[in-house]
């Protein structure tokens, strides 16, 4: 500032005469370029998975369907992400052929993942620390029951707005909200907001609402209608 | 140029022709002001980074010296709109005299409720959920959206006479916005008085509505319950007798003559007409409320008063001592013309106002309810006064440099022997 | 104001006077299932989160006649609400059926109009951020949402507790409704398929829970044309989902305001059916 | 192009109205919203699988039977177990247990008390030698304390006890061990127990049957499947009255509440003795001839001039009683401890004069369980030996043993102000305490050995005081504990095998599993699961049992103390017990009128107020036999004449803060005296001055 009082006199003024409103579009530049680049990649943190789990794997391997291992408990609540033990009843010891001199570099790699997997967390019983990409606030009480059995079971066969799947791929109502597994299978760090703690596909009570704020049912106006209803109840608590 | 070592050291900010105080008598008064600023920035400080727990609310009261002080100073600053209403919309020309004041003090009142709201709400950082998630359905919305709204005005109210200071002035596109905006300015006084109408009316409402609350429960016409027009009847019965007090406080304050009495009494026999207005309406209500709604309630009219303080005299002191009183003191011209009895109606008229929102925010809320509930008391702790003194405070700062440095009153000059000393 | 919503189902409440001594177990057991801190010294009781307050009503009368009745207080759920409506941002809100009164603590922005609304001192606000001594937030459910300091909150009828039971209807394969009485439509949940902390934890079984428009229901059958049952201030037309039970007429006088000439009012009965 | 001022003021206007066109600031408003919800300092919800546990709660005295809820391996809930026999809703106490499990006071580590006077941390290893050693040591000359009346611990204590040579073990006074010693005297070889399952009206004489008396919460559950709800047209049938000096919340449901003045059951039972006896009822005692001479000296009037009851409101009880199909009387302490076996021998008096016993409804005669463990002594025997006796012993001098283990009980502070505990401390060398938590008892022993929680360890609960049946529960651990704590039977049976002392048994759950499947012939496996094993198994009314007339007459001829006040103990279980103190969840359950700050109030009705020259509010001392206690007076207008009630578990100066500085123990005022030809300490009639601080 001390410098800038110097200069006050003759060149400057004149050249704030001619550049007029440079410094205010320079200034507005700036701030754009900072807003609209730099600050989202400043608001969020990427962290990587403990380790790449394949999901495309797993459906050809195991089941087809989401909930055969993301299932529901008999007291009507979403396990979530299977623990630990679940992983060990197939991969309590290594089920990958152990490599020899003709193995290609993925099944080495597949035999050292699993390796490490069997090593260092079935045999220490250690619970894998999975970033959850669609983890719900605390004040969120999302009723995976009431999504699949009431979604789920109508739209199988019925068309709408919403991506309700089909009996050979019924994953894709649960893709509404989650990533679906190509996308998983990309192995992408998961993103953190900074300041709320929130992973940026975490949805918005927006988008809850593009269906929740629009009650009645059977109209195919593609406002994705709902039976739900959206009192503050229904979904928080 | 020149420079006059005589003068203060800020001279060539002053006001055209208005003489000022030394600089050095105004930093030592500016230095009190801050004390009481730094006091009440520590309570805010306690507030926002531990919780409301600091104050002496509590689960029965909810709401206490905050909401009181807020409600009060919003009636008082009710001068503003009324005064501009008076001035630009019905052309009551000598009123120019003391608007500048008037909008000033509404501004001061106005940002200052909103200041001490930041604090009282449990999650300031969530403020603006009030605009965004509104609730069509609460007063309380009503309130904050004409009060933002008026703050708003308020503004545009104040930035001429900021713009027309001595320095800023020679600025051509100051200037010219400063004059523009004056030429737009009875739009803006009619928004404002719009505005201010209905926050004033949606604040008494907040009590009118409680149904749950017999003390502040009231009938309505429409949606609105009575109390809604009895808050604005009381606010321009008090706003235009609080400015004529802050003004000659600034008269006692500097030594000089501001405002000529004439004006003051013109505003001292508008507000008596209002308050007689609003004392007619207020009786009426209080007859209500004692032989309608006490007894759809089950309660009798002992039953909302209890001990010495929550006493029966409340009601009398707001009514009669400072309700009939000063009206009749107001508007009769013999006592008007007498200054001492003229300011002391002035007061009582302010007091009679600040009971009525007291004893609504707070009475209300200590009476109780349920049969076998307790009446409890309630006394703020130093929390509470150091961050309602915090806005006396800063309304004290931007009166003392509206004053120094900007042209808030025309008559000052010719008040005081006229002599404009050209520099 | 909102107009008082008719739902299918209304969950309610009636409370046994005549059985209650205000042991505290439902106090406990509503505090350990909603997550509220424990303080040390709670004696201002004006500062203390308790979402089911036990009040001590007395007939006045010297030894030995004195008669002592118990009542617990949890939110009265009313179907005309005085806090729901004046919240300046939808953080309260009775737009579920089921009829509980909700409490949304992200929304809250803290400005305590609905305490001051209501007449019964049900809500309670965040004085200060809640602590646990250290380690006890282990015993924490994860049902219910910890509130930081700054926001209100109130009994919600165990509101989880019917999310859960819905849900195990759905696994099940369940619909949620079952046809009831007059086109009107019953929750699916068995009548102990969902009960509130407190109605479960008393040993004395004082809190009767339910659904008021169930026929089936406990609650129904004692709080309909039951001229020993009364609500709190029933004449201020809160119309509450609590009723009260009592063979007295003392307790029951006590439960509204009454001039001295007036005599103690049978309850009116719960929303007709408006369809 | 040099920045001016003029140019600065530009560029951040310019970077103002940008920054508006960007998601910063809006984004910023947003999430800094959404950071209010979940401020990393307020603890968050962690998910997991929901499992729920059959147990039986050791912690609170009324052997409530409770379901625990787990999420993941975190227990959270503490619900009730309607299905089981103890169950049936839960009591206040029982209610916070999963919270005490984190309390502040819990002993975290094992502690001894150095030379310097201070508690030092030492290893498991180090407590095991330094308390095989102290054990060798003592030998005969160890003794002990056992806060656990239903627990096979007792047993093991016993038995190491023996193993010794030492014959003292004692259980903490309690009224079971009132009626055991009443039985006793009867000559009846069992357990007393009540039915009130089937009985169609109870009349509780002091005892205060839905607090502090026998199994609360099943009382509880029964009163409320017995009692219907008011549907303003049936006339509700009175099915319970209730005789006490303080309308506590036994009184509060009773129709009627009778009052009377403290310690005043033996009386009132023979009361109504007479009254049932005038009425031509008799009993098949040996000697009911004596026991209704004595009977008939105490008329209704003479009843009322003693005990201060109504005798209309007596006779319209008997009445009740005689009208019933089943009912029973139930006569114990008023505040669950310290009133000697007579007034229990009285109500078996009433009872059997009522036809009632071994009836349903009535009286049960259940068996004692034995002894599983070779030399150990069985409950009944244990009951024998008088607490307070002993400490006075050990208080004088002589007879102090040289070790003393406590093991989960706090005399200290639990017994009567006159039985000198303290001095008898300061006499024994070493001192060794197991507990959960840093109590007063822990805090005055050389040693401090953290045991788990009930929810935390294997443990049992043989038939508690109270039940109409036999019945044994198995508690299997809940919860892995929070604290590096050992329970104390397998610190015992290793200690044993340390000192190669013959325990019968290789473990606690060898012990437990034998009394399973030996004694009461149950898997257990179901046991473990929660399952408690009931018998309706009786013993015979023995042919000569007696009614010990002349027993009740030495205890009705002990005067009362000589002070213009009587003092009314009282007990609520939402303070906690004298182990647990208050548990944090409960502080907010205290009524104003009962707790200020530091204050507590006793209670006087307004004309004993008038009487006493007090005032509401007004700071009071009460004194009786030198010791004094502060508090502050609430008129409450449920006490009886001339009556000062005090709530027992205030004034704790151990465990943690949501104990200390509440009030004072009411302990400190009681006065124990010997009940003549019983053997037992009682402390049931206190004289009190009360005078303004």
């Amino acid at each position: 500032m001390e410098k800038n009082k110097h200069s006050v006199n003759g060149d400057a003024r004149r050249c704030s005469c001619i550049c007029g409103a440079a410094p205010f579009f320079i200034g507005a530049l700036t701030a754009l370029a900072f807003g609209w680049w730099i600050f989202p990649d400043l608001l969020f943190s990427k962290q990587p998975q403990p380790f790449f789990f394949s999901h495309a794997v797993h459906v050809e391997k195991v089941g087809s369907a989401c909930i055969d291992c993301h299932s529901f408990r008999e007291d009507g609540s979403f396990s979530g992400l299977p623990k630990l033990a679940v992983c060990a009843g197939c991969h309590g010891d290594i089920l990958t052929a152990e490599p020899d001199g003709k193995s290609s570099s993925e099944e080495r790699a597949a035999y050292a993942a699993e390796k490490n997997f069997v090593e260092n967390y079935v045999e220490g019983n250690k619970e894998i620390p999975w970033l959850v990409h669609q983890k719900q606030p605390d004040n969120v009480f999302f009723s995976h029951a009431a999504h699949f059995s009431r979604c789920y079971s109508c739209h199988l066969t019925m068309k709408g707005r919403l991506n309700f799947g089909s009996p050979t791929n019924p994953q894709k109502l649960c893709m509404n909200c989650h990533l679906s597994l190509e996308e998983l299978d990309k192995n992408k760090a998961v993103e953190f907001n900074a300041l709320t703690g929130y992973s940026r596909t975490t949805k918005k009570m927006g988008e809850c609402e593009s269906c929740h704020a629009h009650p009645g049912h059977f109209s195919n106006d593609g406002k994705g209608r709902t039976a739900a209803n959206n009192a503050c109840y229904t979904c928080h608590k | 140029m020149n420079v006059n070592y005589n003068l203060p050291l800020d001279a060539e900010l002053f006001p055209e022709g208005c003489e000022r105080c030394s600089f050095s008598q105004f930093l030592l008064w500016l230095a009190v002001v801050g004390l009481v600023l730094l006091w009440g920035l520590y309570a805010a400080f306690l507030v926002l980074s531990t919780g409301l727990g600091v104050t002496a609310l509590d689960d029965y009261f909810g709401f206490g010296l905050w909401i009181t002080f807020d409600l009060a100073v919003i009636a008082l600053g009710a001068g503003a709109f009324f005064t501009g209403l008076l001035r630009y919309i019905l052309n009551i020309d000598p009123l120019k005299n003391i608007i500048n004041l008037a909008v000033i003090i509404g501004f001061i009142c106005y940002s200052g409720a909103m200041l001490i709201l930041v604090l009282d709400i449990g999650q300031p950082l969530r403020a603006w959920f009030g605009y965004w998630h509104a609730n069509v359905h609460s007063m309380l919305t009503e309130v904050i959206f004409c009060i933002t709204c008026y703050c708003i005005v308020l503004i545009i109210e104040y930035v001429p006479l900021i713009l027309e200071q001595k320095q800023l002035n020679k600025n051509p596109l100051l200037h010219h916005i400063a004059h523009n905006l004056h030429v737009t300015m009875p739009l803006f006084a009619g928004i404002g008085a719009f505005l201010s109408t209905f926050h004033q009316g949606s604040l008494g409402g907040m009590y009118g509505v409680l149904f749950g609350r017999p003390y502040a429960f009231r009938d309505g016409f429409f949606i609105w319950p009575w109390t809604f027009f009895l808050f604005v009847l009381s606010a321009v019965a008090s706003g235009p007798a609080f400015t004529v007090l802050i003004a000659t406080l600034m008269e006692k304050m500097t030594g000089k003559k501001l405002v000529s009495y004439e004006i003051k009494s013109l505003m001292g026999k508008i507000a008596g007409t209002m308050l007689l207005v609003y004392l007619v309406f207020k009786f009426l209500d209080t007859g209500a409320w004692i032989w309608s709604i006490a007894p759809r309630s089950g309660l009798d009219f002992d039953s909302f008063f209890h001990g010495w303080i929550y006493g029966k005299w409340l009601l009398f002191s707001e009514l009669i001592l400072c309700g009939l009183l000063p009206c009749f003191m107001l508007l009769s011209s013999s006592m008007r013309s007498n200054p001492a009895l003229f300011y002391l109606a002035a007061l009582l008229d302010c007091t009679g106002i600040v009971i009525n929102r007291y004893v609504l925010t707070v009475q209300t809320l200590a009476a109780p309810v349920m049969p076998f509930d307790r009446w409890v008391t309630y006394s703020p702790n130093w929390v509470e006064w150091a961050a309602s003194a915090f806005v006396l405070a800063y309304g004290a700062l931007l009166l003392s440099l509206s004053y120094r440095y900007l042209p808030v009153f025309p008559q000052e000059i010719r008040l005081n022997g006229g002599q404009a000393k050209k520099l | 104001m909102s107009a008082n919503k008719d739902f299918n189902v209304r969950w309610g409440m009636a409370i046994d006077l005549d059985k209650c001594t205000g042991c505290g177990a439902c106090m406990v057991a509503c505090q350990a299932e909603n997550n509220l801190a424990p303080v040390a010294d709670a004696s201002n009781k004006l500062r203390v989160m308790n979402w089911l307050v036990v009040f001590e009503l007395s007939n006045k009368k010297p030894f030995p006649d004195h008669e002592l009745v118990y009542l617990p207080r949890p939110c009265q759920q009313c179907g005309e609400q005085p806090c729901a409506t004046v919240c300046p941002v939808i953080a309260t809100e009775r737009n579920e059926d089921g009829g509980i009164v909700s409490q949304i603590y992200p929304r809250c922005i803290g400005c305590r109009y609905c305490m001051a609304a209501c007449p019964y001192h049900a809500r309670y606000f965040n004085w200060f951020d809640p602590i646990w001594p250290k380690g006890m937030e282990k015993a924490l459910t994860p049902d219910v949402s910890v509130r930081p300091r700054g926001v209100v909150e109130k009994c919600s009828f165990c509101h989880h507790r019917y999310m859960a039971a819905k849900d195990k209807i759905r696994v099940g394969g369940g619909s949620v409704y079952v046809p009831g009485e007059k086109g009107r439509k019953h929750s699916a949940i068995p009548e102990d398929g969902y009960v509130t902390s407190c109605a479960e934890a008393c040993p004395n079984g004082a809190i009767v829970f339910g659904d008021l428009n169930n026929p089936a229901h406990k609650v129904y059958r004692l709080t309909r044309g039951n001229a020993h049952a009364f609500r709190l201030l029933e004449r201020l037309g809160t119309d509450t989902a609590v009723y009260y039970l009592s063979s007295r007429e003392w307790v029951r006088r006590l439960g509204d305001n009454y001039l001295q000439d007036e005599e103690t009012q049978k309850p009116k009965r719960i929303l007709p059916n408006k369809h | 192009m040099v920045l001016d001022r003029r140019g600065f003021v530009k560029c951040i206007a310019g970077a103002s109205a940008g920054i508006m066109a960007t998601p910063l600031p809006w984004k910023l408003l947003d999430d800094v919203s959404i950071w209010t919800q979940s401020w990393p300092w307020i603890p968050a919800n962690v998910r997991g699988e929901n499992f729920v546990v059959r147990v039986v709660s050791k912690t609170c005295p009324s052997s409530a039977a409770v379901k625990v809820r787990l999420v993941g391996n975190r227990p959270v809930r503490v619900l009730p177990d309607d299905d089981h026999p103890l169950g049936g809703g839960v009591s206040a106490l029982a209610a916070a247990e999963v919270h005490m499990l984190h309390s502040p006071a819990r002993v975290k580590r094992p502690l001894l008390r150095g030379p310097d006077g201070a508690f030092m941390d030492i290893s498991w290893s180090k407590a095991a030698e330094i308390f095989a050693g102290k054990l060798k040591e003592a030998g005969g000359k160890s003794a002990f304390i056992c806060g656990d009346e239903t627990g096979s611990i007792a047993e093991v204590i016993s038995a190491l006890a023996k193993g010794l040579g030492s014959e003292d073990v004692c259980l903490m006074p309690s009224e079971g061990q009132c009626a055991a010693k009443a039985a006793e005297l009867m000559r009846i070889p069992g357990q007393i127990g009540y039915d009130l399952e089937h009985s169609d009206y109870v009349f509780a004489i002091g005892a205060n049957i839905f607090e502090s008396w026998g199994t609360v919460v099943r009382n509880r559950r029964i009163f409320r499947a017995a009692t219907p709800h008011p549907d303003g047209k049936t006339r509700l049938k009175a099915r319970f009255a209730y005789a006490g000096p303080v309308q506590n919340n036994s009184a509060v449901l009773a129709r009627p509440w009778l009052p009377v003045y403290p310690g005043m059951q033996t009386a009132l039972a023979l009361g109504v003795a007479n009254i049932l006896i005038a009425g031509g009822r008799t009993a098949d005692a040996l000697d009911f001839g004596a026991f209704k001479e004595l009977a008939l000296r105490y008329t209704p009037k003479k009843v009322a001039q003693i005990t201060g009851v109504d005798p209309k409101g007596l006779e319209s009880v008997v009445n009740a009683l005689l009208a019933a199909e089943a009912p029973l009387v139930i006569v114990g302490s008023e505040f669950g401890q310290g009133a000697g076996a007579a007034p229990v021998m009285a109500g078996f008096a009433v009872n059997a004069l009522l036809g009632n016993i071994n009836r349903p409804g009535g009286i049960s005669l259940l068996p004692w369980d034995e002894a599983v463990l070779g030399g150990a002594s069985s409950r009944s025997r244990l009951y024998a030996n008088d607490l307070a006796a002993r400490v006075g012993d050990w208080a004088a001098g002589g007879n102090a043993p040289s070790l003393l283990v406590v093991h989960e009980a706090n005399p200290l502070y639990a017994l009567p102000g006159a039985i000198p505990a303290k001095q008898a401390f300061k006499n024994i060398p070493f001192k060794v305490a197991f507990s959960s938590f840093l109590d007063e008892t822990a805090e005055a022993c050389n040693l401090v050995l953290p045991v788990p929680m009930g929810l935390e360890r294997l443990d049992d609960v043989r038939t508690p005081y109270g039940s109409g049946q036999s019945i044994y529960c198995v508690s299997a651990p809940v919860a892995q504990p929070s604290e590096d704590v050992r329970p104390a039977a397998d610190f015992l049976f290793s200690a044993a095998k340390e000192l190669d002392l013959k325990m019968g048994a290789a473990s606690y759950e060898d012990l437990l599993k034998s009394r399973a499947e030996g004694v009461v012939k149950t898997d257990f496996a179901a046991l473990l699961a929660g399952t408690g094993a009931v018998s309706h198994e009786k013993i015979k009314v023995p042919e000569g049992y007696s009614l010990c007339p002349a027993v009740l007459e030495k205890n009705l001829m002990q005067a009362s103390a000589e002070t213009s006040f009587r003092l009314a103990p009282f007990v609520k279980l939402n303070l906690g017990t004298a182990n647990t103190g208050i548990p944090p969840y409960n502080t907010k359950t205290l009524r104003a009128s009962e707790l200020e700050g530091k204050d507590m109030f006793v209670m006087m009705n307004a004309a004993t107020t008038a009487k006493a020259g007090l005032a509401e509010g007004d700071a009071v001392t009460l004194e009786a036999g030198g010791r004094r206690l502060p508090a502050r007076l609430r008129v409450f207008e449920g006490v009886m004449s001339d009556t000062v009630a005090v709530c027992l578990g205030y004034g704790h100066t151990a465990l943690d803060a949501f104990s200390q500085n509440k009030g004072a123990n009411v302990m400190e005022l009681l006065s124990a005296v010997p009940e003549p030809a019983t053997g037992l300490t009682v402390w049931s009639q206190a004289g009190v001055a009360v005078a303004k601080a």
